[in-house]
C-alpha cells in the first residue's frame, strides 16, 4: 500500500507531468532515432545526444530559472534575449575592445590574449546583466508599469545598446579561457551543466531556505493582501526581476562561449520564448503563484530534446515550426484540468477499483 | 398541471469538495411569496448551497425542481433564463464599468438599431438604484464606491429582472447600515406580495426574525430542519445551528465584558492632528494600554480611511503618529508591523486572504514578513502555530494544508484575524472583524478582542454594529464625513451615538 | 531574421561603367517628370542626397554594407539619409515613402525579398526620384528603377558545387546547412549549388541553421551524431554557421581537413577558419558597394550613360592565401 | 453645455491626452523636420500602418478581455501566402478574400475555444497558435509568390483622394482599415458583447456570476481577432502583390506596444479603440522621425524607439496618476 502511495504523491507532484512528457518524447526517440541514445567516451569526456541536450539546453534551463520567479510573481520578462546580448557583448568588447573598428592583425589572432583579467570579464559580465534585471525590476515595482511593457522596452533597446557596446560588430573571441564555460568538461560532463546545478542550487536556498519563496508565491496570488500583510512587495518584484537578469548574463556568458563569439542581433534570439515555454511546461502558471524551479528545467531539457530530436530524424526545414506547435500544445494541454480530468476518468475505468485518494 | 406552492425545490443535494463535504442530501424548497432564511454556521454549506442552486457549481448528487419541472441548470447565465435572480456572498460586480452597466447588463435596454440606448439604461439604472435609496451617479465605474454601495448595486442588480421568480440573496446586509437594511426590506416585502420567493441568508438573528416566514438550518452541510419561524425561538434556533447548548453563549452576549480597567498613563498610540488631503481630516486618537476604542459612523464615514493612516497604507500628510510617545516617521504596513501594529482589513477578499496559499502559510505570512526575509520559520513551527490559531479561533478545515480560497467566507476572515494574533501585535486594529461571521464565531471573536485588551493589549475596533461596538468598547469614537466628531466614554448609549453619526446632535 | 547576402566585387567597381545608352535615358525617366531639375542643374557628389533604407543589421555583411555606404558618403561628401528597417519590410516601403516625402534625389534600396515593391517604386516614379535596387534583385517591372547592383546567389551556389566538386574528386555523402529558410540567399545558393555538384556527390540531409554561429552548432551536432564518419564533406551557405559547426566538428573528435566544408561570405571568420584548416574553400561576397553604386548614382543623375545591370564580381578565396589576406579583409 | 464638456473631459482624460501627445508630438516633429508637415506625410501614416491598425484593433479587444493574441502577425503571414498560393492557382479572386476570412475568424474561434474550455494560458496557446500559422506558412511555400491577378493588382494600387487634400491621397486598403475602426468603436461601445467583453476583462469570475454569457464572448472576441488578423493579411498581400511565410516579423510586438500607448491595460478591462488608433500613429511617427532623421547607427534606431516608447508610457503614466487624484 505504502508504495501505491508514493506513487500517487508523486503523481501529485509538480515533476510528474513534465517527467511524463519527457520519457514519452524519449520513448519515441528510441523508435525513430536509436543513435539518439548512444553515449560514447571522447578525449576523455562523455559524448552523445543526451549530453548535447544537456550541454545545449544549460543556457535555457538558467533563463528559465529566472524566469520562473519572474513569472511567480505574476509577471513576465520579454527582455531575456537581450540582456542576453548585452552580457555577452560586455564580455566579448572587454577582452578584445580594439577588434570594433580596426582591422585584425594576426597577432591579435593567433595571441591567446585578452585586454581583461578572466575573473573581471565574468564579473563585468553579470553585472551588466544584472543591471538590466534591476532595471526592469524598478520599472515593475517602483514606477508601476506592466511587467509586459517594462521589459518590452529593454527587449527593443537592448539589442540596440548591444550593438551599440560591439560597435554593431560581430565580435569573434579569440580568447581560450573564456571558452571553458561552454566548451570545457568537468569529469566527463560539460561545464555548462555544473553551471547549471550552481545557478539551481543558489536559487533554490535562496527562495526555499528563506522566505523569499513564499514572499514571491504570495505576491504573485494577491500582492495587496501581501502588501497589508506587511511584505515589501515591491522589493519582492525587485528582486526576481534582478535575479532573473542574472540569469540571462549567465546564460550570455555560456552562449558566447559556445560560438566564440557576440552576435548582438541574433545571440538569444527569441529566448524569452523558450524561456516562457520551458516555464509553462514545467506547470508553473502564467498568472503567478505556486512554482516549481526544478519542472522548468525540465521544461527547458523537454523543448531541446524536441528540437535535437528533430534535427536527427530530419524533419524537413519547413515543417519544423508547425511540429514545435504542435508538440508544445500537447504537453501544455497535459495541464488543463479538463483534459487531466478525462484522462483520469480513462484511467479510473481502467482501473476499475481506483480509489480516488487524498 | 397541478400547481405545487413551491416554486423551487432541491432534494438530496450532495457536494463534496477535495477534502471537504460540503453538502450531504441536504432538502430544501421554497414557496412562492415567501421569504425564506436560511441559517447556519460559517462553513455550514450555504453558500454552497445556493451555488449548486444557480449553476456556480454542479451538484454531486441531487434533483432540483423548478416551478413544477425538473431542471439541471448548467451556468448561472441558464439559472437567470429560467428566472432565479441571485446575489451572491463577497459582490461579485465588474469595478471597472459604469455602475448602470453593472446594474443592466444582460438586459440592457436597445435603441433603434439594436445598439445599447446608454441614455435609457442610465436613467432605467438610477432610477432603480432609488427605490433602495441610492443615489449615486451611475455613470461613474463601480470600482470608486465603497463596499456597501456595490452590495446595494448587486442587489439592484438582481431586483432588476423583472421575469425572476426566485431572488436569492447571500448575506446581503453584511455591509448594510440599518437605514439601508430596511430600505431593502422593504423592497422585499414588496416582491414577496407580487409572489416571488426569496431565499435570505444572513447572520443577523434579528433580521432573521424581522422579515422571514420559513427558516432552513443546515449544520457541517447536512440538513437540520425546516421550522415556521414564528414558532422557533431564537434559543432554539441557535441550539438547532450549534448543535449544543447556548446558555453558556446566551450569558456571553448579554452582558458586559470589560473587565478590565484602563489605568491612565503612557498612550500606546497617540494621533496628532494627523490627517491627509482628500482623505482624512486632521484626528487626534489616543490609545492606552489594555484599552479599546471603538469607531463608529455611517458607511463611508472614515473609519477605514483613519484605520489605514495609522496602519501606513497611505501616508498622512499632516500631523504626526506617536508610538509609545515615539514619534513615526516612515508610514509602510512594515513599519507598522515592526511597531507592533495589526490591521485586519475590511476587504477581505480583496485585502486580506491570498487565497492559493495554505492555510498555514497565511497564518505564518505577518510573522514572517516581521522576521524578514532571510529568518525562515521552520516547517514544524510553522504548523504549530497554524495548529495553536485554528484551534484557538476554531476555523473549520480537515488540515492546515488546505487552501484558504476554499475557506467559507466566515473561516477565512478568522485565518486573516490568526495572522495578525500571531504577530503578537501591540495594537490590533479590527475593520469590520465580525462581517459575515456567525453568532458563536461573532462572539469568540468579541470575547478574544477583550481578552487581548485584558493581557495587556490595546485594540481598536470598527463595525457597522453599533452595540457590538458598545459592547466591546470602553470608548467610542464617531466619526462623520471623514472628520471625528465626538468621542464618548463607557456609558454612552446608542441613541446618543445614532444621533451624533447622523449628525443632527 | 534575413541572413548574409551577397554582392560580390569590390575589383568590378573600378572597372568603368559599359555604355548602353538606348537604356540611359528611359531608365532615367525622373528626367521627364522634373526636367527643370535634371536641365539646371549638374549633380556632384557634395550636392546629391541619397537614401539609403538599410533592411537591418542581422549580419557580419550587412553591417560591413551599412558601413560602406556611410564611410563612401563621408569621404564623398554626399548626404545620405539612412534607416535601418529591423528586417521588415514594411519599414523599408515607409522609409521610401519618407525618403519621397523629403525629396532627395536618388534612391538606393537593398530590398529585403523580391516582391512586394510596385506601388512604393511606382510612387517614387511619380515623383520624379530614380531608384538603385542594391543587392537583392525586385521582381517589379524594369522599367519602375533605374538600375540593378549586386550579386547572383545561384552563382555563389554554383561555385561552392565546383569547389565542392574538387575537393571530393571520388564522391561521397556531404550534408548542407542553409540558410534562413525561404531566404532568397538560402535558395538561391542552394539551387545553384545543386546544380553543378557531380553526380557521384551525394548530399544526405539539409537543416537549416538561420545563418547564425548559435543554430549552426547544434544542427551541425546532430549530423555528426547521425551520420558520423559517413560525413565527406558540408556546403554551408555563411560563414557565421560554418564557425559553429566548426565548434560541433571539433567536438565530436575530428581533425580539420576530415570533413571538407565549403563556405559562403569571405568574412574575416571564415578567412581565420580557413587558416585554422577547417574550411577548404570560402566564396566571397563583398558588401562593400558603397562606391560603386555613389557612382553609379551620379552618372544617372547626370544622364550619363550607365549600365542598367551591374553584377558584381566573384571570387573564390582558398587556405594558401587566407593568412595572407587575412589583414586586408575589412568585415 | 459646458458641464457636459466638462465631464467629457474628465472621463476620457487619458485617451484625450494620448491625442494631445500625438498632436503635440507631431507638431514638434514637424518644425524639426519640415517635410512631415505635407500632408501627405500623415496620410502616409495609415497607408504604411493599414495592416498595423487592423491587427492592433483586434489586439484591443482581445486585451480589453484580458487577454492577449500573440498570433496575430503569424496569421497575417499565413493570410498573404495562402491567398497568393491560390491565386496561383487560379482561383478566383472574391472567393479566395471571404475564404482567407473564414480561415481567420475559425482559427481564431479555436484558439479561443482552447483558451476559454481546456482553461489553457492565452500567451502560450496564442504563442503555439503564432509558430503553427508560420509553420503553415512555410509548408505552404519557403520562397515569397508574387501576386499578378489583376483585380488583386487593382484593388492593391488603387488610390483614394482625400476631399480637401488637393492630391493627398491613400489607398483602398486604408479605408478598410478605417472602416473596421469604425465598426470596431460600434461593437465596443454599443452591444453587449463589446460590453461584456469589459466586464469579463475586470472580474470574470464576476461576470459569470452576473450570468453574462463568457464563454461565447471570449471565444468570439478571439475569433473577432482572427478576423482582423487575415483582414490585415489581405490588406497587407494587397499593399505587396504577395505572399510570404517571414512577412511581419514581430508585428504582434508593435500591434500590442500601440494598444498599450492607446491607454489600453494590459491587466484588462479598461481601455478602447481610439486609443489604439493614436497608439498606432505615434508608433508610425516614432519610426517616421527616425527614417527622416537618416543619420541614426541602426542601433540607435533600435535604443531610439525604447526610449520614445518609455518616455511616452512615463507621461502617460504621470498624467494617468494625476487624474486619479483629482478624481478622489
Ligand atoms: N471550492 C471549494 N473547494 C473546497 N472546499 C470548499 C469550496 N467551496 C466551499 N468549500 C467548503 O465547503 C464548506 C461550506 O462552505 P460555504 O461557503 O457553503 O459555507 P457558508 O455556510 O456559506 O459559510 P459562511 O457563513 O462562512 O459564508 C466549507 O467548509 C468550505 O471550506
Ligand atoms: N453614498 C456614497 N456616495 C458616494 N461615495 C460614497 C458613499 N458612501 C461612501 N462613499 C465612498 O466610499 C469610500 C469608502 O468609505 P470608507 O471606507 O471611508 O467607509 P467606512 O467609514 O470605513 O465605512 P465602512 O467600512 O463601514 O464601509 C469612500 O471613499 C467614500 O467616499
Ligand atoms: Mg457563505
Ligand atoms: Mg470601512
Amino acid at each position: 500500500m505504502k508504495k501505491s502511495n508514493l506513487f500517487d504523491k508523486f503523481r501529485h507532484s509538480r515533476l510528474f507531468w513534465p517527467l511524463m512528457a519527457l520519457t514519452i518524447l524519449l520513448i519515441f526517440d528510441a523508435f525513430y532515432a536509436p543513435s539518439f541514445f548512444k553515449i560514447g567516451v571522447l578525449n576523455g569526456h562523455l559524448y552523445g545526444n543526451l549530453i548535447d541536450v544537456l550541454n545545449d539546453g544549460a543556457p535555457l534551463a538558467i533563463v528559465a530559472i529566472g524566469m520562473t520567479l519572474v513569472i511567480a510573481t505574476g509577471g513576465v520578462d520579454l527582455s531575456v534575449g537581450a540582456v542576453i546580448a548585452i552580457s555577452a557583448a560586455m564580455g566579448a568588447v572587454l577582452i578584445n575592445p580594439a577588434l570594433g573598428n580596426q582591422l585584425i592583425t594576426n597577432d591579435i589572432l593567433t595571441a591567446d590574449r585578452t585586454n581583461t583579467p578572466l575573473g573581471l570579464i565574468v564579473l563585468a559580465d553579470i553585472a551588466a546583466g544584472t543591471l538590466c534585471g534591476l532595471w526592469n525590476g524598478l520599472l515593475v515595482s517602483r514606477v508601476r508599469i506592466q511587467p509586459m511593457v517594462a521589459t518590452l522596452i529593454l527587449m527593443v533597446a537592448g539589442r540596440g545598446i548591444a550593438q551599440l557596446i560591439t560597435n554593431g560588430q560581430i565580435m569573434t573571441i579569440y580568447y581560450t579561457p573564456y571558452f571553458w564555460f561552454g566548451n570545457g568538461f568537468i569529469l566527463g560532463l560539460p561545464v555548462s551543466i555544473y553551471i547549471v546545478a550552481l545557478v539551481f542550487v543558489i536559487a533554490w536556498l535562496l527562495v526555499r531556505k528563506t522566505s523569499i519563496g513564499l514572499f514571491i508565491e504570495s505576491v504573485g496570488i494577491n500582492s495587496r493582501s501581501t502588501h497589508y500583510s506587511g511584505i515589501s512587495e515591491k522589493n519582492v518584484k525587485l528582486f526576481a526581476y534582478t535575479f532573473c537578469g542574472f540569469c540571462g548574463s549567465i546564460a550570455g556568458l555560456i552562449l558566447s562561449s559556445y560560438v566564440h563569439s557576440c552576435d548582438a542581433n541574433n545571440i538569444g534570439l527569441a529566448y524569452e520564448l523558450d524561456a516562457i515555454l520551458s516555464v509553462v511546461i514545467g506547470g508553473t502558471l502564467m498568472a503567478g503563484g505556486r512554482f516549481s524551479m526544478a519542472s522548468s528545467i525540465l521544461g527547458a531539457m523537454i523543448i531541446w530534446t524536441f528540437t535535437l530530436t528533430m534535427y536527427t530524424i530530419g524533419i524537413p526545414a519547413n515543417t519544423l515550426l508547425a511540429a514545435k506547435a504542435v508538440l508544445v500544445m500537447v504537453v501544455i494541454l497535459l495541464y488543463s484540468d479538463q483534459v487531466r480530468g478525462l484522462i483520469n476518468r480513462l484511467g479510473t475505468k481502467k482501473g476499475g477499483s481506483n480509489v480516488e485518494s487524498n | 398541471m397541478m400547481e405545487t406552492p413551491y416554486i423551487l425545490s432541491a432534494k438530496g443535494i450532495t457536494k463534496t469538495f477535495p477534502g471537504v463535504q460540503a453538502l450531504e442530501n441536504v432538502d430544501f424548497s421554497l414557496k412562492r411569496g415567501e421569504v425564506h432564511a436560511l441559517m447556519g454556521e460559517n462553513g455550514a454549506g450555504k453558500s454552497t448551497l445556493i451555488k449548486c442552486l444557480t449553476g456556480v457549481e454542479q451538484p454531486d448528487k441531487g434533483t432540483i425542481e423548478f416551478d413544477g419541472a425538473a431542471v439541471v441548470v448548467h451556468s448561472p447565465q441558464h439559472a437567470q433564463e429560467i428566472g432565479i435572480a441571485t446575489v451572491y456572498q463577497e459582490v461579485n460586480l465588474c469595478t471597472n464599468i459604469s455602475v448602470a452597466e453593472n446594474v443592466m447588463l444582460g438586459h440592457e435596454p436597445k435603441g433603434v438599431l439594436g445598439n445599447i440606448s446608454w441614455k435609457k439604461m442610465n436613467e432605467q439604472a438610477a432610477q432603480s438604484l432609488s427605490k433602495l435609496g441610492v443615489a449615486i451617479d451611475v455613470t461613474k465605474p463601480l470600482g470608486i464606491y465603497s463596499v456597501a454601495i456595490q452590495q446595494m448595486v448587486a442587489i439592484t442588480r438582481a431586483l432588476e429582472f423583472q421575469s425572476a421568480k426566485v431572488l436569492i440573496l447571500d448575506e446581503p446586509t453584511s455591509s448594510l447600515d440599518a437605514h439601508e437594511t430596511k430600505q431593502l426590506f422593504d423592497v422585499m416585502r414588496k416582491l414577496k406580495s407580487e409572489g416571488i420567493g426569496i431565499v435570505f441568508i444572513t447572520h443577523f438573528l434579528d433580521q432573521v426574525y424581522e422579515v422571514t416566514d420559513r427558516i432552513t438550518v443546515l449544520r457541517n452541510g447536512r440538513y437540520v430542519g425546516t421550522f415556521e419561524t414564528s414558532s422557533l425561538p431564537r434559543v432554539k434556533l441557535i441550539a438547532n445551528m450549534l448543535g449544543r447548548s447556548v446558555s453558556d453563549l446566551d450569558d456571553l452576549s448579554r452582558s458586559k465584558q470589560k473587565v478590565t480597567k484602563v489605568e491612565a498613563g503612557q498612550a500606546v498610540l497617540e494621533t496628532k492632528e494627523m490627517g491627509k488631503a482628500n482623505y482624512l481630516e486632521p484626528t487626534d486618537l489616543c490609545l492606552q494600554k489594555n484599552e479599546v476604542v471603538g469607531l463608529a459612523g455611517l458607511l463611508g464615514s472614515g473609519r477605514t480611511e483613519l484605520a489605514n493612516l495609522i496602519f501606513g497604507i497611505e501616508t498622512p500628510d499632516t500631523g504626526e503618529l506617536l508610538i509609545n510617545g515615539k514619534k513615526v516617521t516612515s508610514f509602510s504596513p512594515l513599519d507598522s508591523l515592526k511597531n507592533g501594529i495589526a490591521l485586519c482589513p475590511e476587504d477581505r477578499k480583496a485585502a486580506g486572504i491570498v487565497g492559493d496559499l495554505t492555510i498555514r502559510e497565511n497564518i505564518i505570512l505577518a510573522l514572517q514578513a516581521r522576521y524578514g526575509w532571510f529568518k525562515f520559520i521552520p516547517l514544524q513551527k510553522q504548523y504549530e502555530i497554524a495548529d495553536r490559531y485554528i484551534k484557538l479561533l476554531g476555523i473549520v478545515t480537515p488540515s492546515p494544508d488546505q487552501l484558504t480560497k476554499n475557506l467559507s467566507g466566515g473561516n477565512q476572515q478568522k485565518v486573516i484575524l490568526a495572522r495578525w494574533l500571531a504577530t503578537d501585535p501591540q495594537v490590533l486594529i479590527l475593520d469590520e472583524p465580525t462581517r459575515g461571521i456567525d453568532v458563536g464565531a461573532k462572539t469568540e471573536i468579541q470575547k478574544l478582542v477583550l481578552d487581548l485588551a485584558g493581557q495587556g493589549k490595546s485594540c481598536i475596533f470598527i463595525s457597522s454594529e453599533l452595540e457590538e461596538v458598545l459592547r466591546c468598547s470602553h470608548r467610542v469614537m464617531v466619526l462623520r464625513d471623514h472628520k471625528l466628531v465626538a468621542e464618548f466614554g463607557e456609558e454612552v448609549d446608542d441613541q446618543t451615538i445614532m444621533h451624533t453619526m447622523a449628525g443632527d446632535l | 531574421a534575413a541572413p548574409a547576402t551577397p554582392a560580390p566585387a569590390a575589383p568590378a567597381a573600378a572597372e568603368p561603367a559599359k555604355v548602353e545608352p538606348t537604356k540611359a535615358p528611359e531608365a532615367a525617366a525622373p528626367a521627364a517628370a522634373e526636367p527643370t531639375k535634371a536641365e539646371k542643374k549638374e549633380f556632384t557628389y557634395s550636392t546629391m542626397t541619397m537614401c539609403y533604407p538599410q533592411l537591418g543589421a542581422e549580419s557580419d555583411w550587412r553591417t560591413a554594407n551599412t558601413a560602406s555606404f556611410k564611410e563612401t558618403a563621408g569621404e564623398l561628401g554626399v548626404r545620405l539619409i539612412f534607416s535601418d528597417a529591423q528586417q521588415k519590410q514594411e519599414n523599408q516601403i515607409s522609409a521610401m515613402r519618407a525618403c519621397i516625402q523629403q525629396g532627395v534625389d536618388i534612391i538606393a534600396l537593398p530590398p529585403v525579398v523580391e516582391d512586394g515593391w510596385d506601388a512604393v517604386l511606382q510612387e517614387a516614379k511619380d515623383a520624379g526620384i530614380p531608384v538603385i535596387i542594391v543587392d537583392r534583385s525586385v521582381k517589379a517591372d524594369k522599367s519602375m528603377y533605374a538600375a540593378h547592383i549586386g550579386s547572383n546567389m545561384v552563382q555563389e551556389g554554383e561555385k561552392a558545387g565546383n569547389e565542392m566538386n574538387k575537393l571530393l574528386p571520388d564522391g561521397g555523402k556531404i550534408v548542407e546547412l542553409s540558410g534562413t529558410t525561404g531566404s532568397g540567399a538560402a535558395t538561391g545558393r542552394a539551387e545553384g549549388f545543386r546544380k553543378t555538384l557531380n553526380k557521384n556527390i551525394e548530399i544526405i540531409d539539409s537543416q537549416t541553421g538561420n545563418f547564425t554561429r548559435a543554430e549552426g552548432k547544434p544542427v551541425m551536432e546532430a549530423f555528426l551524431k547521425k551520420y558520423g564518419k559517413d560525413i565527406k564533406g558540408a556546403f554551408i551557405h555563411n560563414d557565421d554557421m560554418a564557425i559553429g559547426a566548426i565548434e560541433a566538428i571539433k567536438a565530436a573528435g575530428f581533425k580539420p581537413g576530415d570533413i571538407k566544408i565549403v563556405s559562403v561570405d569571405g568574412t574575416r571568420g571564415g578567412f581565420q577558419a580557413m587558416v585554422d584548416g577547417w574550411v577548404q574553400a570560402d566564396v566571397e561576397c563583398n558588401p562593400l558597394l558603397g562606391p560603386q553604386t555613389m557612382e553609379l548614382a551620379l552618372n544617372i543623375l547626370n544622364g550619363k550613360p550607365f549600365d542598367a545591370e551591374t553584377l558584381t564580381k566573384e571570387e573564390v578565396y582558398y587556405p594558401d592565401k587566407a593568412a595572407e589576406l587575412l589583414p586586408s579583409r575589412k568585415y | 453645455m459646458w458641464n457636459r464638456i466638462k465631464l467629457f473631459l474628465l472621463n476620457n482624460g487619458t485617451l484625450l491626452f494620448t491625442i494631445l501627445i500625438f498632436v503635440v508630438g507631431y507638431f514638434i516633429c514637424g518644425r524639426i523636420y519640415p517635410a512631415m508637415q505635407k500632408p501627405q506625410v500623415f496620410f502616409n501614416l495609415f497607408i504604411n500602418n493599414a495592416s498595423l491598425l487592423l491587427l492592433a484593433i483586434g489586439m484591443t479587444f482581445v486585451v480589453i478581455s484580458n487577454g492577449i493574441d500573440l498570433s496575430v502577425a503569424s496569421m497575417l503571414a499565413l493570410t498573404t501566402v495562402a491567398s497568393a498560393a491560390l491565386l496561383k492557382a487560379n482561383v478566383n479572386p472574391y472567393v479566395i478574400m471571404p475564404l482567407m476570412l473564414v480561415m481567420g475568424i475559425s482559427f481564431g474561434a479555436f484558439q479561443g475555444f482552447i483558451i476559454q474550455r481546456l482553461k489553457v494560458e492565452a500567451f502560450v496557446v496564442t504563442l503555439m497558435g503564432s509558430f503553427f500559422c508560420r509553420g503553415m506558412a512555410y509548408i505552404i511555400s519557403l520562397t515569397s509568390v508574387t501576386i499578378t491577378d489583376p483585380v488583386y493588382k487593382s484593388l492593391g494600387l488603387q488610390k483614394v483622394l482625400i476631399p480637401g487634400f488637393g492630391k493627398t491621397y491613400v489607398y483602398l486598403y486604408s479605408v478598410v482599415a478605417i472602416i473596421v475602426f469604425l465598426a470596431a468603436i460600434y461593437i465596443a461601445k454599443y452591444t453587449r458583447f463589446g460590453r461584456t467583453m469589459y466586464a469579463i476583462g475586470n472580474n470574470e469570475q464576476s461576470a459569470r456570476l452576473m450570468g453574462l454569457p463568457v464563454e461565447r464572448t471570449r471565444i468570439l472576441v478571439y475569433a473577432f481577432s482572427g478576423f482582423c488578423s487575415s483582414l490585415g493579411g489581405i490588406a497587407f498581400s494587397l499593399a505587396l502583390l504577395s505572399g510570404y511565410g517571414q512577412y511581419a516579423p514581430t508585428m504582434e510586438m508593435d500591434a500590442i506596444a500601440s494598444v498599450v500607448m492607446g491607454g489600453t491595460l494590459l491587466t484588462g478591462g479598461v481601455g478602447n479603440v481610439i486609443g489604439t488608433l493614436f497608439g498606432v500613429l505615434i508608433n508610425g511617427t516614432i519610426v517616421s522621425v527616425l527614417q527622416f532623421n537618416g543619420t541614426l547607427s541602426s542601433w540607435w534606431t533600435r535604443i531610439g524607439v525604447g526610449v520614445l516608447t518609455l518616455l511616452f508610457i512615463g507621461i502617460q503614466m504621470l498624467f494617468q496618476l494625476g487624474g486619479k487624484k483629482k478624481a478622489s
